[in-house]
C-alpha cells in the first residue's frame, strides 16, 4: 500500500467547511441510540472551540428515513428540508450542519435537484409557503457534524489528554473507519476525501495517533437499508451485510471501529450481539467484541471527558477494553447510575458476548 | 473460542451467506474435467445464439448459454439444477458460430457430475 | 393500463438517473442487495430503457423493486451516469400510487413502515422515538436496550437529553405548532395522500387474503407482513 | 525554390510523414520533444496481431531518417505564428524555423489510471498498467512480477479510462481490447502456470486477424473471458487484490482474488496536442481529439490552409493505421504545396 496515492486523491477532494456560526439539526437515530454524542458535539464546539452553534427547538426530522423507506414522497421531503432552511434563515444563520448522514445526503440531493431542475425549487417554495407561510434562503455552506470535528481535529489534539496509542505496547491503535453511505457515495465532491477513500475519519485517526486499517469490505454498507431493517422479515439482509464486514476486518485485529453515520454504529454494535446469540461467534479480543464508537465519542475520549458522560455505557459491545488500552480511567460502579448517582439496576449479560469486564 | 451451540437464540430472521460467485471458494475441479473432455467449451463468446434457438428454453427458464458460464465459474449446484432441463435436441449446435459441441457438452456435464457424485 | 413509462418519467429522479445503460454490471457488482437477494440493479435500468409498459408493470408488482437498501453505492460507480437507486425510489413511489405494491410480499410491508415511521414523524416530529422501540419487536437491540427502555427517562436524562421537555435539546417535545406545520406540509405535498393510499390498498389486500386489518400494529395482517419471509428471495441458495 | 514543411512530433506518424514528404521532394523539419524518435512505439515489446518485434518497425522508420530531414530533438515549441506567407516557430532554445506547411503529429498519451480511484492504481502494490507490463515483457522480467506472490492469477481489465463518463471519456480507445488479448497470450506463453482472465464489456476485435487472435487466446492458451466491468479492487492482507464485478452472463455478482491486476489504459490527447490546437485555433471534438476538415474525405487537412493532422491527434489508432494515415497526410501536404505554386 502506497499512502501517497491516497494523499493525492485527498488533495483532489478538499471541501469547504464553515468556520463558525452553525445552525444545527439533530438526528433521529443518534438522539435515540447515542444521545451522549450529540451532547458531546455541542460541548466540544461551545466549550473547547468557542464556536457559535444554534439549535431551534422547532426544527424536526428531515423525514429522510421515511423518504428512503419510500413512504414519504420526494416533494414532501423537499418541503421538510425547505422548512429547516426557513428556520435557519429566520434565525440569521447561513451555515447548516447536520448530525445525521442520511439528512446530509438528503440536503445535498435536494440542493442538487433544485440546481438542475429549478422548477422543483419553485414548487417547493410554493408548497412551504402554502403550508407554513415561511420563506427561506438556501444555506451558503452545508456540512456534516463530522466535517466540523475533522476541521478542528488539530485543535482537539492540542487540547487532548489521550492519544490513540496502546499504552502497554506503545503501538498505535488499529482503527477501522466506517463511513455512512450517504456521506459521499452520491456526491463524491461533497465529502472530505471523496467517495472511494474518504478522509474525514481517517484524518481524525491520523491526527489523534491511531492507525487506519484498509480491509477489503471497507466500502460495504452496514446493511441498514431502511426498510431492510425496520421490517423484521427483512432483517436477515441487514445482519448478513454487517457480518460480511466483520469477517473481512477480523484478520486485521482492529482495536475499534469509528463511524460518522448515526445508524452504522448502532448496527455494527448490535449485530455483533445478535451474531453472537445466533451463531455463538464473537469478534475482537477475548470475546469482548470490537468496540464501535462515534466520532463525537472518540473526540470526547481524546479530550479526557468522562466515558459515562459521553454515553459509552449504552453500547452493547463493552467499551472498557478500549479504555484500558488507551489508559483512560473510569469508574465501573458509576456506569449504570442515574444522573444523581443512584443505582437503577444493570443490563443482563449476553450469552456469549462478554459484557462485564472480569475484574469487576 | 466460539462454539455452535444448540439452543441458539432465534430473532425471527436468519443470517445468510451471500450469493456472489466466490471464485476462490468454488470447487473448479469439475470445470477442469469438463474443459479437458469437451474443450470446444472454451470457444464460447457468450453470443446467445444457442439460447435463442433452444427448444427447452422456449418452455422453461433454461438458458444454455448460462450453463457454459456456470461450468467455467465452478457453480456446480446451479449447474446441476439447470442441465436437467435440456431436451438434448441439438439445435443449439447447429447455430453456434464458434462450433462449440454443445450436445456433447451437456452429456459430458451429466457424466462428470454423475461420476464424481455431485 | 396507465402510461407507465411516461408516468415514471415525470419523476425528476428518473429524468436524472436514467441515461443509456451499457449493461456493464458495475452496479450489480457492489450492490449489497444483489449479494443477498435475487436482484440486479443492472436489470432495473435495462428494463426501464426498453420503455416497455408490460415489463414495467410486472416490475411494479414484483418483489424485485423492494430489495434495494438505497445505499446508493451504484451511483458512485456507473460509467454512464445512471442512478439505479434513484430509479428504484421512483418505481416504489409509482407502485404505491397505483396500488401495485400489495401484489408482492415485500411491497405489502409498506403498511408496516407507514404505521411506524410514518406515524412517528407526525406524532413526535422525528422518525424514531425511544418509547416506541419495543424490545420485543427489536430483540437484536439486546439487553442494553432492554435496560435503557425500562429506565428510559433516567437514562436519557443521565446522557444529557431534554426528554419530552420544552425548549431545545435531545428528544425534546416538538412544539405543537411545529407538528401542525409538518402535518400541513404532508397534506399539501402529497404525503398524507401517499399514507392514505397505502392504507386503502392494504385494506383491500387484507380482505382478499382473508385477514383482519385494524389501525394499529397488532392486527393479523400487519403482524403477517412484518414477520413473514417466504424465503423465495435468493434464487441461488434455494432448494 | 524548395517548398518546406515542419512536422511537430517524432513518433510513428511524424516519422512516416517526414519520410514520405522527403520522397515527394519537400524539405522537412521534424521537431521532437524527447531525446529520441519513435514515441510510444518505443514502449511496446511485440505488436499485434502477428506479434512481431516492435523494433522491426522502429528500424524501418529509422532507415527513412536520412540527412534530408532536419531533425530537432529535445525541442519544445515556445511560440508559433502564421504571417500569411509562412508558419513560424520559435523553439525554447531560441532556434527559429519557418515553413510553407505544418503537420501536427503530437499524438496521444495513455490515460492516467489514478483517475479510476476505485481500482487503486498508485495505491495498491499489485495494480499496474498495460504499458508497464510491456516494459516487463520487453526486459524479459515477467517472472519478477510474480516473485513471492501467493496468487497465480492475473486479471486484465478492459476499458480503463475509456467508455467512462466518470472520467470524462465517452469514447472507445479501440486498441485496448486487442492489446489485452495479446498480453494475455504472452503471459500464458511465458508462464503457463499463471491463470489469465480478461474482464470486458464488448470485445472490439475490429481489424484483420484480431478475431483470430481472440480465438487463439481461448482455444490454445485457455485465456478466460468474463463479461463485466470491474467495479472495485481492494487489497488483501497478503497484497493480493479482491476484485468485484458482475458476471453479466450469469447475472450474479462475482468476487475473485488476483495476484496482479493489469489495467488496459486508453488513449487521451497529449497535452502538447491540445496546446498547439489552442495556439492555432484548431477545432477539438467532444472527445478533445482534433477534428479534420471532413471525417470522410478531408481526413488530414484542417480548416486552416497549410495545417495538417497525422496519426493519433485525431483519435485512437494502431501502428498500421497510423502509418497509413501519415502517408495520406504527406500526399495532402504535397498537393497543397503544389497547388500554391
Amino acid at each position: 500500500m502506497k499512502i501517497e496515492g491516497k494523499q493525492r486523491i485527498w488533495m483532489d477532494y478538499q471541501k469547504e467547511i464553515a468556520d463558525d456560526h452553525f445552525f444545527y439539526v439533530r438526528s433521529c437515530v443518534r438522539q435515540n441510540f447515542f444521545p451522549g454524542s450529540e451532547k458531546t458535539f455541542l460541548r466540544i464546539l461551545q466549550s473547547e472551540l468557542q464556536k457559535d452553534i444554534y439549535e431551534n427547538p422547532s426544527h424536526t426530522t428531515c423525514s429522510g428515513i421515511g423518504y428512503h423507506a419510500d413512504i414519504v414522497p420526494f416533494e414532501t421531503s423537499m418541503t421538510m428540508v425547505a422548512r429547516q432552511f426557513a428556520l435557519m434563515t429566520e434565525a440569521g444563520y447561513e451555515n447548516f450542519t447536520t448530525s445525521c448522514i442520511t439528512s446530509f445526503g438528503l440536503y445535498s440531493e435536494v440542493l442538487e435537484t433544485w440546481h438542475h431542475f429549478p422548477e422543483t425549487e419553485q414548487k417547493t417554495r410554493d408548497f412551504l409557503y402554502k403550508a407554513t407561510g415561511r420563506t427561506f434562503k438556501k444555506p451558503s455552506n452545508v456540512s456534516h457534524a463530522s466535517d466540523i470535528i475533522f476541521k478542528f481535529r488539530k485543535k482537539i489534539s492540542e487540547k487532548g489528554k489521550y492519544r490513540l496509542i496502546n499504552r502497554q505496547t506503545g503501538q498505535p491503535l488499529r482503527v477501522v473507519e466506517h463511513i455512512g453511505c450517504h456521506y459521499s457515495k452520491m456526491f463524491p465532491s461533497k465529502g472530505v476525501g471523496g467517495a472511494e477513500y474518504p478522509y474525514v475519519l481517517t484524518g481524525m485517526i491520523d491526527e489523534w495517533g491511531g492507525e487506519v486499517i484498509d480491509y477489503p469490505e471497507r466500502r460495504h454498507c452496514c446493511g441498514f437499508g431502511f426498510r431492510q431493517y425496520f421490517v423484521q422479515a427483512n432483517r436477515g439482509f441487514s445482519i448478513s451485510c454487517s457480518k460480511k464486514k466483520f469477517e473481512s476486518m477480523e484478520p486485521y485485529k482492529p482495536d475499534m471501529i469509528l463511524t460518522n453515520c448515526p445508524g452504522c454504529p448502532m448496527f455494527l454494535d448490535r449485530w455483533q450481539y445478535a451474531i453472537s446469540e445466533m451463531e455463538g461467534k464473537t469478534y475482537g479480543d477475548n470475546g469482548y467484541g470490537i468496540p464501535v464508537l462515534t466520532y463525537e465519542e472518540l473526540a470526547g475520549l481524546v479530550l479526557g471527558y468522562d466515558p459515562w458522560d459521553l454515553g459509552l455505557q449504552v453500547h452493547q459491545v463493552p467499551i472498557e477494553p478500549l479504555l484500558e488500552k488507551i489508559g483512560i480511567p473510569y469508574d465501573p460502579e458509576m456506569k449504570f447510575r442515574n444522573i444523581s448517582g443512584q443505582d437503577i439496576g444493570r443490563p443482563e449479560s449476553p450469552s456469549f458476548l462478554k459484557f462485564y469486564p472480569e475484574k469487576v | 473460542m466460539n462454539f455452535r451451540v444448540l439452543g441458539m437464540k432465534s430473532f425471527g430472521y436468519t443470517i445468510t451467506k451471500d450469493r456472489q460467485i466466490d471464485f476462490d471458494q468454488n470447487d473448479r475441479k469439475v470445470t477442469g474435467y469438463i474443459n479437458a473432455i469437451e474443450s470446444s467449451i472454451r470457444l464460447c463468446i457468450g453470443c446467445g445464439s444457442c439460447t435463442g434457438t433452444c427448444s427447452a428454453g422456449h418452455f422453461t427458464d433454461f438458458n444454455i448459454r448460462r450453463v457454459i458460464t456456470l461450468v467455467q465459474r465452478g457453480e456446480t449446484d446451479q449447474l446441476k439444477k439447470e442441465i436437467r432441463k435440456c431436451m438434448l435436441c441439438g439445435k443449439c449446435q447447429l447455430v453456434c458460430p464458434r462450433g462449440v459441441n454443445l450436445r456433447n457438452l451437456i452429456l459430458t456435464i451429466h457424466n462428470i457430475l454423475e461420476t464424481y457424485g455431485i | 393500463m396507465p402510461d407507465l413509462y411516461n408516468k415514471l418519467f415525470e419523476d425528476v429522479r428518473v429524468r436524472e438517473g436514467l441515461k443509456a445503460c451499457l449493461n456493464c454490471g458495475t452496479c450489480t457488482a457492489i450492490c449489497p442487495a444483489a449479494e443477498f437477494y435475487d436482484y440486479q440493479p443492472r436489470r432495473i435500468v435495462d428494463i426501464l430503457q426498453t420503455k416497455d409498459d408490460s415489463q414495467i408493470e410486472a416490475l411494479l408488482k414484483s418483489d424485485t423493486i423492494w430489495y434495494c437498501g438505497e445505499c446508493m453505492s451504484c451511483v458512485t460507480r456507473c460509467p454512464r451516469g445512471n442512478a439505479p437507486g434513484k430509479l428504484i425510489q421512483a418505481l416504489r413511489s409509482l407502485s404505491q400510487d397505483l396500488g401495485y405494491f400489495t401484489e408482492s410480499e415485500k411491497g405489502r410491508q409498506q403498511l408496516a413502515i407507514k404505521r411506524t415511521i410514518g406515524k412517528w414523524i407526525l406524532e413526535y416530529g422525528y422518525c424514531l422515538f425511544p418509547s416506541e422501540i419495543l424490545p420485543g419487536l427489536h430483540p437484536e437491540q439486546g439487553p442494553i436496550w432492554e435496560w435503557e427502555y425500562q429506565h428510559i427517562e433516567a437514562v436519557m436524562t443521565r446522557l444529557g437529553a431534554n426528554y419530552k421537555g420544552t425548549g431545545p435539546g435531545i428528544l425534546r417535545k416538538i412544539p405543537d405548532e411545529a407538528l401542525d406545520e409538518i402535518y400541513k406540509i404532508f397534506e399539501v405535498t402529497g404525503g398524507i395522500s401517499r399514507f392514505d393510499k397505502i392504507e386503502e390498498f392494504s385494506k383491500k389486500k387484507a380482505r382478499e387474503m382473508g385477514m383482519d386489518m385494524e389501525s394499529g400494529t397488532n392486527d393479523d395482517y400487519v403482524k403477517f407482513i412484518y414477520t413473514v419471509n417466504s424465503g423465495n428471495h435468493t434464487k441461488k441458495n434455494e432448494d | 525554390m524548395n517548398k518546406t514543411a515542419i512536422i511537430i512530433g517524432g513518433g510513428v506518424a511524424g516519422m512516416e510523414t517526414a519520410i514520405q514528404l522527403l520522397r515527394l521532394g519537400i524539405e522537412v523539419y521534424l521537431i521532437e520533444k524527447e531525446s529520441r524518435l519513435g514515441g510510444h512505439l518505443n514502449s511496446w515489446d511485440h505488436l499485434f496481431p502477428n506479434r512481431r518485434d516492435s523494433k522491426e518497425v522502429s528500424e524501418y522508420l529509422q532507415l527513412g531518417m536520412n540527412e534530408g530531414i532536419s531533425l530537432h530533438l529535445n525541442a519544445e515549441i515556445d511560440t508559433l505564428w502564421n504571417d500569411k506567407k509562412k508558419f513560424n516557430i520559435k523553439l525554447k532554445d531560441g532556434t527559429r524555423l519557418n515553413s510553407d506547411a505544418l503537420v501536427i503529429a503530437t499524438g496521444y498519451e495513455v490515460f492516467d489510471a489514478r483517475k479510476k480511484e476505485e481500482y487503486g492504481y498508485g495505491i495498491y502494490d499489485n495494480v499496474i498498467t498495460s504499458v508497464e507490463l510491456e516494459e516487463f515483457l520487453r526486459n524479459n522480467e515477467l517472472k519478477r512480477l510474480f516473485e513471492g506472490k501467493t496468487s497465480k492469477r492475473v486479471g486484465i481489465i478492459h476499458c480503463v479510462g475509456s467508455r467512462d463518463e466518470k472520467v470524462g471519456n465517452l469514447y472507445c480507445s479501440k486498441l485496448c481490447c486487442v492489446t489485452g488479448v495479446k498480453q494475455a497470450i504472452e503471459i500464458r506463453e511465458r508462464m503457463p502456470d499463471i491463470e489469465v482472465f480478461c474482464f470486458y464489456m464488448d470485445l472490439r476485435m475490429f481489424d484483420r486477424y484480431f478475431e483470430e487472435m481472440y480465438f487463439e487466446a481461448q482455444e490454445k492458451w485457455g485465456v478466460q473471458f468474463i463479461r463485466g466491468r470491474l467495479s472495485e479492487a481492494a487489497e488483501n492482507q497478503d497484497h493480493t487484490l479482491l476484485i468485484k464485478l458482475e458476471d453479466t452472463l450469469t447475472g450474479l455478482p462475482l468476487k475473485m482474488n488476483v495476484g496482479l491486476l493489469i489495467l488496459l489504459v486508453g488513449f487521451v490527447p497529449s497535452p502538447e496536442t491540445r496546446r498547439l490546437a489552442s495556439m492555432l485555433g484548431l477545432k477539438e471534438g467532444d472527445d478533445r481529439f482534433l477534428c479534420p476538415a471532413d471525417e470522410h474525405t478531408l481526413t488530414n487537412s484542417t480548416k486552416i490552409p497549410g495545417v495538417f493532422l497525422a496519426g493519433t491527434v485525431k483519435g485512437p489508432e494502431g501502428i498500421a493505421g497510423t502509418i497509413t494515415d501519415a502517408r495520406a497526410a504527406a500526399l495532402q501536404v504535397a498537393a497543397y504545396l503544389t497547388s500554391r505554386e
